[in-house]
């Protein structure tokens, strides 16, 4: 028998109005072993806090009940509060009577009456709590972070800068992102590169980073503080350490119709090269799909031209393992698939682009020398059209439900640009909505429409059709004149929606992180927790976790580094005492429990018994490590003996709410 | 002699039936019976067992106790008995109808368990004599003879009816309003069938069992024989034999939260059960070995050793023909029994 | 056959390969043998046995026998075999001290079949041919052996041995599956309140004796949560029939996946309770939801339960199912 | 409260909700004011794979009329994985449970994220409409818990 | 109070006193005060909380403690802890009294007696010492042995103290296992003490403790010469239903529930050694 305290909130009249939480008070007070219940207005405030406080000690409390809120709102709270008054904070439990009772139910009596119950569950629970005192573990004093566009490079700045170590993956050759290939930034117009590289170069320059170019995650065990992480290193045939990045080979290379992914395949590169000028490294790779001498064995031409010697053609993937205390993912987005959407006629003109070609179209370092020229003929385009939504905000079967958020913003610079640059370009935008919150966005949007005499349409285009001038037909509706337009475009350029990056779901089963149904990385909390995982010591910087534009994302990016250094500057860390643990005199050694664990947490050992007739019996026995386990409980029903069971949500505690509830 | 034609059981039933329940054992498969209320219709088995003993008419495998509402912190305890109604169990073998005397020895002992005490007044036997006894039956070992079982009234089968004899007070209150359904016959045909039940049952297989290996005062000579340990190697501490024991009598006792109140109950368990003597601190019989002497010295040595010499273990066979694994009383006392000279 | 087993496993005592062999042992009537572990040439030759009443599995006592020293020679049949491997994958029996040797099995012979045939009495078995000649306390009777054969032998899954060490008799093969779930088919075809009916009256007679649990070679827990007081479901016998369906639910969701359908449940049951059809049940929905399995095929295959797909079907599907 | 309005049958509901989606879509549903009937009681599991078939068995014998378990959509688990076992066992439970003549409306496995409050509120409506038709809980229950059995004598004098 | 019925009583528990850190000692009464029902020393009573469980607890307060009734209880299980966490003003149930007490107005009537105890082996031997304490007229001199881990596992120290060793006739013999601060008296474990203090061979000796404190006392008192006929033990073992029918308090054909707890030492010779 324990002695509970139950102390009922009235929320101010958010339960008290629904919920008679005198009678609650009053009725739980007659439960056999509760010998403290109390009512208040405001149980989390700091008198209410008090007034709990004060009974655990006044009246020696082995656990207390709070009828209030969600636990997800203030159990930490009330669990705070026990613990600075002596009771153990894990024999508190909350019966959540008003997002779950007050909030939902209109009639009084039906609400008190289901408090009540509540309350009691709360109550049977409580009395088979145990104390925990979570574990402690380690930091390993280095930062992982996964992607090396604005998001990763920013983090990885603030972290280094912070004195921890930090290490960037990059699957390409370079790191820069998409951030990189973007032309111009709104709305101050200025130049993406020159802010850009400079962090590029911080990075290659700053000590405490290393930039793993070329390389993917191949594995993540562990758990936060101690993680240990599995490098790949794809092979570029060019060795690392002698490349100058002088540049020489990618000229000599005779392999020169390889489609350019750095503009976006509007151009063509040779088969070993260097991404861009910038690149950081600016280390030289060579595509083994293009490459002669990897794939037949004929040329070698590189490895003549290069002074260095650093052309390696034997060079194979190698691995690297390191440990970090905590890992960033920082995996930014891609232009969603355009092609699916046969009505814009993408694949039937090369002079239907998406957005980010038209930044490559435009940018002095892409395939026109930044010059806007048609891809189909290189002839100056005078009329251009935008088509705004492409794949966002749709139907799940039609494409992505949300909305990518930084296309108003980048076409009215688009816009604004050409209409600057070229005068005498017509330049049409459809849209349905136009957004822009943003500091300094509104008015730049107007000076696109006032200043720059840009044709905003609301309305959607229905068809988009390739004559045989060379022109295309775009079809659409002007919702607010109520007309239907046939605009002869010269080019036109689709918003498309962003998506997170392909790779990104199989690096979240990795990091035992979760993903929305839409592949972005969920946060823990959407307005508390945002830069972080639910998963610990997983972190998350830029698009991955949404869309946003760079200043979010740099923000995010800083937010989130400055949650790494909170974690890597401890020592030790408390674990989450409500985790599985195995009775060994009942377990069989069947491993069922180790085959469900998503963490890897259950070892097996053969250990030796000694059995109450004095003999000893050697037994295969599973043993939880507490710091890895993140208590799921799958374990506890893969065990048919019931070995298993999971601290704060033990089967008895389970079942003595169902039978409360039941009553 | 009262003589009841098989084809007046109907009537006498429901006769019977008027004043009490009865309850007849019915097949519930071919060569499988268990016992059921008596209702108009009912088909009564002439199987020679069922599968479960007639015990549970007294013990029943749960029985309520004793029930408690905690009131305000104040226990409330509640007697859960309602009355009893008077009722009789039809077709009782010799084995079964001797096994309420075991029964009683150890209900009936001071102090007195009220709950069986309570069943045993109301329930009436009618007892059967057997016609068709199996290779199991074993009863003639302890002085059973299944011509003339005991109970209230006997049945005396002669394959076409029953001679019918009140053997209690109860048993003529109950058989004399039913006498009209009879007719009257000679006794001479009830002891021929008898006779014939005896010439089958002298043909048996295990007559001859070593029982006089065993018995009260044997405890320092069978205690720590080393075949126990063989014997018991196979066993896989289920509760069969047990369970569908006339005689064994463990129980255990334990409470259940209907959510309004604390209900203590009885149920049977099994000195079989690994658990059987668990307690806080430890266990007296650790291995299957103890527990399965346990069992069989209790119905071979203790019993007879506390109640004047008679065995508890009446022969039935119902543990030879359910036991998963085939170790049985038998082969336990054929074993035990071997002249150590043979060994 | 009987002889050849006994040839053999002298020769594995005398070489000194194994110390001691598991096998059945002579009863009192030729039908109630019992699992025994012999440790002498004549022990064997006075009374092991192996004919058409041998149906007792014998897997579940290697756990205790293969933690003791030395090595024992098990003999087992297809059925035992697959319950072996199973307890292998589930670390239970140490195989380095088991020397496991296949033996055939042509089915085996129910006593209940026989008495239910009306032949009451049995004091003696022999085989003649395709039938048993069995002497009673009322006279000479037959039946033909496929009418004695146990249900769950009808229904036969396998002939043949997924582990051993040494074979004796001619390896058999896998068995079609059509016939081993016509029950489980005719059940799901039924009324919800026929099933329930029919699974009330074979529940209602369970008297919790625990042989179905204590015979099962995947029932090995050290402690059963029906038993553990602490698990807030022990239950001494069905107070209620509730705690009937509860009892064998979730026994039936315990080895669920590890079954090997060796049917001894039902074998056991001293109320004749086809409890096998619960496992079977489980057995036909993993194999038609989750892809073919069979428990105790391969000793490194991972429980169904313990193992997923994302494209598994829903739990709907069991509501879909229904309105089909 | 739902109810039956022929027979007046008021069931009793429990709603098991891992703590990262469905109870987080729960407590949504409290904060957008989304009504369902008070019949419903949550328990919060930190994840569906920790709720044993025992439990839901468990709630049935301690006089539920309906169980509903809810959890991440598949894939969505915060613990990745753990909702994937929790469908298969409770696929074959349910199943099993049909296969046995239970009912089979009255065990339901609902996908609910922390958004879907509405989905939630909804969920709960119709499967507490879908139990009060259904009736009380007759083939699954423990009859000593059946709020109607009849009372002993008080044997102390009181 | 009848001892026929499995049916309990509820009782109060009127005071709580903490004897040792795991030994507690529980003043019971009826609602309306008083003891529930008489006993003779040696005798235990079922003490239940409804849907925790019950237990055989011996009672440790003597017939002639007329007022009230009193349990000393040692927290080693689930039913135990419960147990120890009532506090005074809550009921549990009870019922009994059961099995054969010592023998205090028979075979013990005017002997020297000799109690040897351990740990909370002292329980049961508190009710006869208390009882023959307050019928001081009845015996000859009384000799207690008793010893524990540690002086704070002693049980009823103050009442040793205080009531035991100023009793006439009263001798009292204090040991623990391993000397500790502020503890002056002998140092040792039981059996090896009895041995030492080598007590006269006509006394009749009560002796209860661990099975293995017993095996070995016995065994020394064997060896000075003692006959089994003059040694008394209480056993408590497994026991359920109190009246000799659940079947599992056996030793051998005795139920310890039953024909026991107290056995005369040749008689537990008869029996296997299943204790």
């Amino acid at each position: 028998m324990r002695k509970i305290g139950v102390f009922v909130c009235h929320c101010g009249t958010n339960i008290a109005a629904t919920v008679d939480v005198k009678a609650v008070a009053e009725t739980l007070g007659r439960e056999p072993s509760v010998v403290v219940s109390e009512d208040y207005p405001y149980m989390c405030s700091e008198s209410g806090q008090n007034l709990i406080k004060d009974s655990i000690r006044d009246y020696g409390l082995d656990g207390i009940v709070i009828c209030s809120c969600s636990p997800r709102m203030h159990e930490n709270t009330f669990r705070k509060a026990a613990a600075s008054a002596g009771l153990n904070p894990y024999m508190v439990e909350i019966a959540n009577i008003r997002e779950q009772c007050s909030w939902i139910h209109k009639d009084k009596a039906e609400a008190t009456e289901k408090a009540i119950l509540l309350g009691k569950a709360a109550i049977a629970k409580v009395l088979l709590n145990t104390p925990l005192i979570a574990g402690e573990s380690g930091v390993v004093k280095r930062a992982l972070v996964i992607g090396g566009g604005i998001a990763g490079i920013q983090t990885a700045l603030d972290i280094a800068e912070a004195g921890f170590p930090v290490d960037i993956v990059e699957q390409k050759p370079t790191i820069g992102g998409k951030m990189a290939q973007l032309d111009k930034t709104f709305p101050t117009l200025d130049c993406s590169a020159c802010i850009l590289t400079p962090k590029m170069v911080d990075c290659a320059q700053n000590e405490n980073i290393k930039i793993y170019s070329y390389s993917e995650i191949e594995s993540v065990s562990g758990f936060v503080g101690n993680f240990t992480v599995k490098i790949r290193r794809k092979a570029r045939y060019v060795d690392e350490t002698k490349c100058t990045g002088c540049g020489l080979c990618t000229e000599k290379c005779p392999v020169k119709k390889v489609p350019n992914e750095f503009n976006l395949g509007l151009d063509n590169r040779r088969a070993v090269y260097i991404p861009f000028a910038q690149a950081v490294p600016k280390i030289a790779a060579i595509d083994a799909d293009y490459c002669n001498m990897l794939k037949n064995g004929k040329c070698g031409l590189c490895s003549k031209v290069c002074t260095v010697g650093a052309i390696d053609y034997k060079q194979e993937d190698t691995f690297v393992e390191e440990r970090y205390g905590a890992i960033v993912a920082a995996t930014g987005y891609e232009i969603a698939d355009v092609s699916r959407y046969g009505e814009y006629a993408y694949n039937q003109s090369k002079d239907v682009v998406t957005s980010l070609e038209l930044e490559r179209l435009m940018n002095a370092a892409g395939p026109t020398g930044g010059t806007l020229l048609r891809p189909s003929d290189g002839k100056h385009p005078h009329t251009i059209v935008f088509v705004q939504c492409v794949g966002s905000r749709c139907t799940p079967d039609k494409g992505k439900p949300y909305c990518s958020k930084i296309c108003c913003m980048y076409t009215a610079k688009h816009a604004m640009l050409i209409r600057e640059k070229y005068p005498d370009t017509e330049v049409y935008v459809f849209y349905i909505d136009v957004r822009t919150p943003g500091k300094n966005f509104d008015e730049f949007w107007r000076r696109a429409v006032e200043e720059f005499g840009v044709h905003y349409i609301k309305g959607a285009v229905g068809k988009i059709s390739p004559r045989p001038d060379g022109t295309l037909d775009v079809q659409g509706s002007d919702l607010l004149m109520d007309e239907q337009l046939h605009i002869s475009a010269d080019l036109v350029v689709l918003a498309a929606a962003i998506e997170p990056s392909k790779t990104a779901r199989s690096l979240a089963t990795m990091l035992t992180a979760s993903m929305d149904t839409n592949d972005f990385f969920t946060e823990a909390h959407p307005k508390l927790r945002p830069v972080e995982s639910p998963t610990a010591g997983i972190f998350l910087s830029g698009v991955c976790q949404g869309p946003k534009d760079i200043p979010e994302t740099v923000a995010q990016a800083s937010a989130c580094a400055a949650k790494v250094i909170g974690l890597l500057s401890k020592d030790k860390l408390k674990g989450n005492p409500c985790v599985a643990h195995s009775d060994e005199m009942m377990c069989n050694g069947c491993s069922n429990c180790a085959n469900v664990c998503p963490y890897g947490a259950i070892t097996y050992s053969d250990k030796e018994f000694r059995m109450p007739d004095r003999t000893t019996k050697t037994r295969r026995v599973a043993w939880v490590n507490p710091a890895v386990c993140q208590g799921c409980g799958a374990c506890t029903v893969a065990c048919p003996s019931g070995a298993m069971d999971l601290l704060g949500f033990s089967n008895s505690q389970i079942m003595a709410e169902v039978d409360a509830l039941c009553r | 002699m009262l003589y009841l034609k098989a084809e007046k059981l109907d009537a006498f039933l429901a006769r019977a039936a008027e004043t009490r329940k009865l309850y007849v054992p019915v097949d519930s498969e071919p060569g499988r019976s268990s016992y059921r209320e008596w209702t108009p219709g009912t088909a009564v088995s002439r199987g020679l067992h069922t599968t479960r003993s007639a015990k549970d008419f007294f013990f029943p495998q749960t029985e309520n106790l004793a029930g408690f509402r905690v009131e305000d912190k104040k226990i409330r305890v509640i007697d859960p008995r309602a009355e009893t109604e008077d009722f009789a169990v039809f077709g009782v073998r010799a084995c079964d109808a001797r096994s309420f005397g075991i029964l009683d020895k150890v209900f009936l002992a001071d102090p007195v368990d009220t709950y069986y005490e309570n069943r045993r007044r109301h329930g009436l036997i009618l007892s059967m004599s057997c016609r068709r006894p199996a290779e199991t039956c074993f009863c003639k070992n302890f002085g059973i003879d299944a011509a003339e079982p005991e109970g209230d009234v006997r049945f005396t089968d002669d394959g076409d009816g029953w001679y019918l004899e009140a053997l209690t007070e109860a048993g003529k209150a109950f058989l004399d309003p039913l006498a009209d359904l009879c007719e009257d016959r000679d006794p001479a045909g009830a002891e021929a069938a008898k006779e014939k039940t005896r010439e089958i049952v002298d043909r048996l297989p295990l007559n001859d069992l070593p029982v006089g290996k065993f018995g009260g005062g044997k405890t320092k000579e069978l205690f720590d024989r080393p075949e126990w340990a063989e014997l018991s190697e196979a066993c896989i501490g289920c509760g069969t034999c047990t369970f569908v024991c006339p005689t064994c009598q463990c129980y255990d006792i334990r409470d259940f939260d209907t959510g309004r109140e604390i209900r203590r109950f009885r149920c049977w368990d099994s000195c079989m059960y690994s658990d059987f003597t668990k307690m806080a601190g430890g266990n007296p019989r650790l291995t299957q070995k103890e527990r399965f002497r346990q069992r069989f010295m209790h119905k071979l040595v203790y019993f007879p050793e506390n109640n004047g010499g008679e065995f508890g273990c009446v022969g039935c066979g119902r543990c030879l023909a359910s036991c998963p694994i085939h170790m049985h009383i038998v082969k336990v006392m054929k074993r035990l029994g071997e002249d150590e000279n043979e060994q | 056959m009987r002889n050849k087993l006994v040839e053999r496993a002298k020769e594995l005592l005398a070489d000194g390969t194994v110390t001691r062999v598991i096998g059945w042992k002579r009863g009192e009537f030729s039908y109630d043998v019992t699992p025994a572990v012999f440790e002498t040439a004549e022990e064997l030759e006075k009374d092991f046995v192996y004919d058409g009443f041998c149906g007792a599995n014998v897997s579940k006592y290697l756990i205790r026998e293969s933690a003791k020293e030395g090595k024992i020679l098990a003999f087992l049949k297809p059925c035992d075999a697959f319950s072996f491997n199973q307890l292998l994958a589930e670390h239970r029996i140490r195989r380095e001290n088991v020397y496991a040797v296949g033996i055939p099995c042509e089915g085996m012979a129910d006593i209940g079949k026989i008495r239910s045939a009306g032949i009451d009495g049995v004091t003696g078995i022999r085989e003649e041919g395709e039938e048993f000649v069995l002497s009673t306390l009322y006279g000479e009777e037959r039946i033909a052996k496929k009418d004695a054969l146990a249900e769950r032998c009808l229904v036969c899954k396998s002939k043949r041995h997924p582990v051993y060490d040494e074979l004796i008799g001619e390896e058999g093969e896998d068995l079609p599956d059509d016939a081993r779930f016509e029950a489980v088919d005719k059940l799901e075809k039924m009324t919800a309140e026929e099933r329930f009916q029919f699974w009330r009256g074979e529940l209602s007679r369970c008297i919790r004796c625990n042989a179905c649990r204590n015979v099962c070679p995947a029932c090995t827990c050290e402690n059963c949560v029906f038993d553990n007081p602490d698990s807030g479901l022990s239950q001494k016998a069905a107070a209620d029939p509730f705690e009937e369906s509860m009892y064998h639910i979730i026994r039936a969701f315990h080895v669920a996946g590890r079954c090997t359908d060796c049917g001894e449940c039902s074998r056991v049951c001293p109320e004749n309770i086809p409890l096998h059809l619960l496992n079977r049940k489980f057995i036909k929905d993993i194999d038609e939801l989750y892809g073919a399995y069979r428990a105790g095929e391969n000793a490194e295959n991972k429980n169904p339960l313990v193992s997923f797909r994302e494209e598994d079907a829903e739990p709907s599907v069991v509501h879909e199912r229904g309105r089909a | 409260m739902q109810v039956n309005e022929q027979t007046g049958f008021v069931p009793t509901i429990v709603a098991f909700c891992c703590n990262w989606c469905s109870y987080a879509g729960a407590d949504l549903s409290g904060t957008n004011r989304l009504q369902y009937p008070a019949n419903v009681k949550i328990i919060r599991v930190p994840c569906s794979c920790r709720v044993n078939p025992m439990f839901i068995l468990r709630a049935f014998g301690r006089g539920a009329d309906g169980v509903i378990l809810c959890g991440c959509h598949p894939g969505d688990c915060h613990y990745t994985t753990g909702n994937y076992y929790t469908r298969r066992r409770m696929t074959l439970l349910c199943s099993m449970l049909d296969y046995l003549g239970i009912e089979r409306k009255r065990t339901r496995v609902e996908w609910v994220s922390a958004a879907e409050g509405a989905k939630f509120a909804k969920t709960m409506r119709s499967f507490a409409e879908e139990i009060a038709a259904l009736g009380p809980n007759r083939r699954l229950e423990d009859l000593r818990v059946r709020k109607s059995e009849p009372e002993g004598r008080v044997p102390d004098a009181e | 109070m009848n001892s026929e019925t499995l049916i309990p009583h509820a009782v109060v528990v009127d005071e709580v006193r903490a004897d040792t850190p795991d030994v507690k000692t529980f003043r019971i009464l009826t609602r309306e005060g008083g003891k529930p029902f008489d006993h003779i020393p040696g005798q235990c009573a079922m003490i239940s909380v409804p849907g925790v469980g019950e237990g055989m607890f011996s009672i440790t307060s003597s017939p002639t403690d007329e007022a009230y009734m009193e349990f000393s209880i040692k927290k080693c299980g689930h039913l135990t802890n419960w147990l120890h966490a009532l506090e005074p003003g809550m009921e549990v149930t009870v019922r009994g009294p059961y099995g054969r007490p010592f023998p205090v107005e028979d075979e013990l009537r005017g002997k020297d007696l000799l109690f040897i105890a351990g740990g909370i082996g002292l329980a049961p031997l508190r009710s006869v010492i208390r009882y023959v304490r307050d019928r001081r007229e009845n015996y000859g001199d009384v000799q207690i042995v008793y010893g524990a881990r540690s002086k704070e596992d002693l049980v009823d120290y103050e009442e040793i103290l205080t009531e035991w060793m100023s009793a006439p006739g009263f001798t009292v013999n204090l040991t623990i296992d391993r000397a500790e601060e502020g503890w002056d008296g002998h140092v040792g474990f039981v059996p090896n003490y009895v041995t030492e203090l080598n007590p006269d061979l006509a006394k009749t000796v009560l002796v209860c403790g661990p099975p293995i404190m017993i095996k070995f006392t016995v065994k020394g008192l064997s060896d000075l010469g003692f006959k089994p006929e003059q040694i008394y033990t209480t056993m408590e073992l497994r026991m359920k239903c109190g009246v000799g029918k659940c079947g599992r308090c056996n030793i051998g054909s005795k139920y310890v529930c039953k024909d026991g707890p107290v056995f005369r030492f040749d008689e537990l010779g008869e029996l296997p050694d299943e204790y």
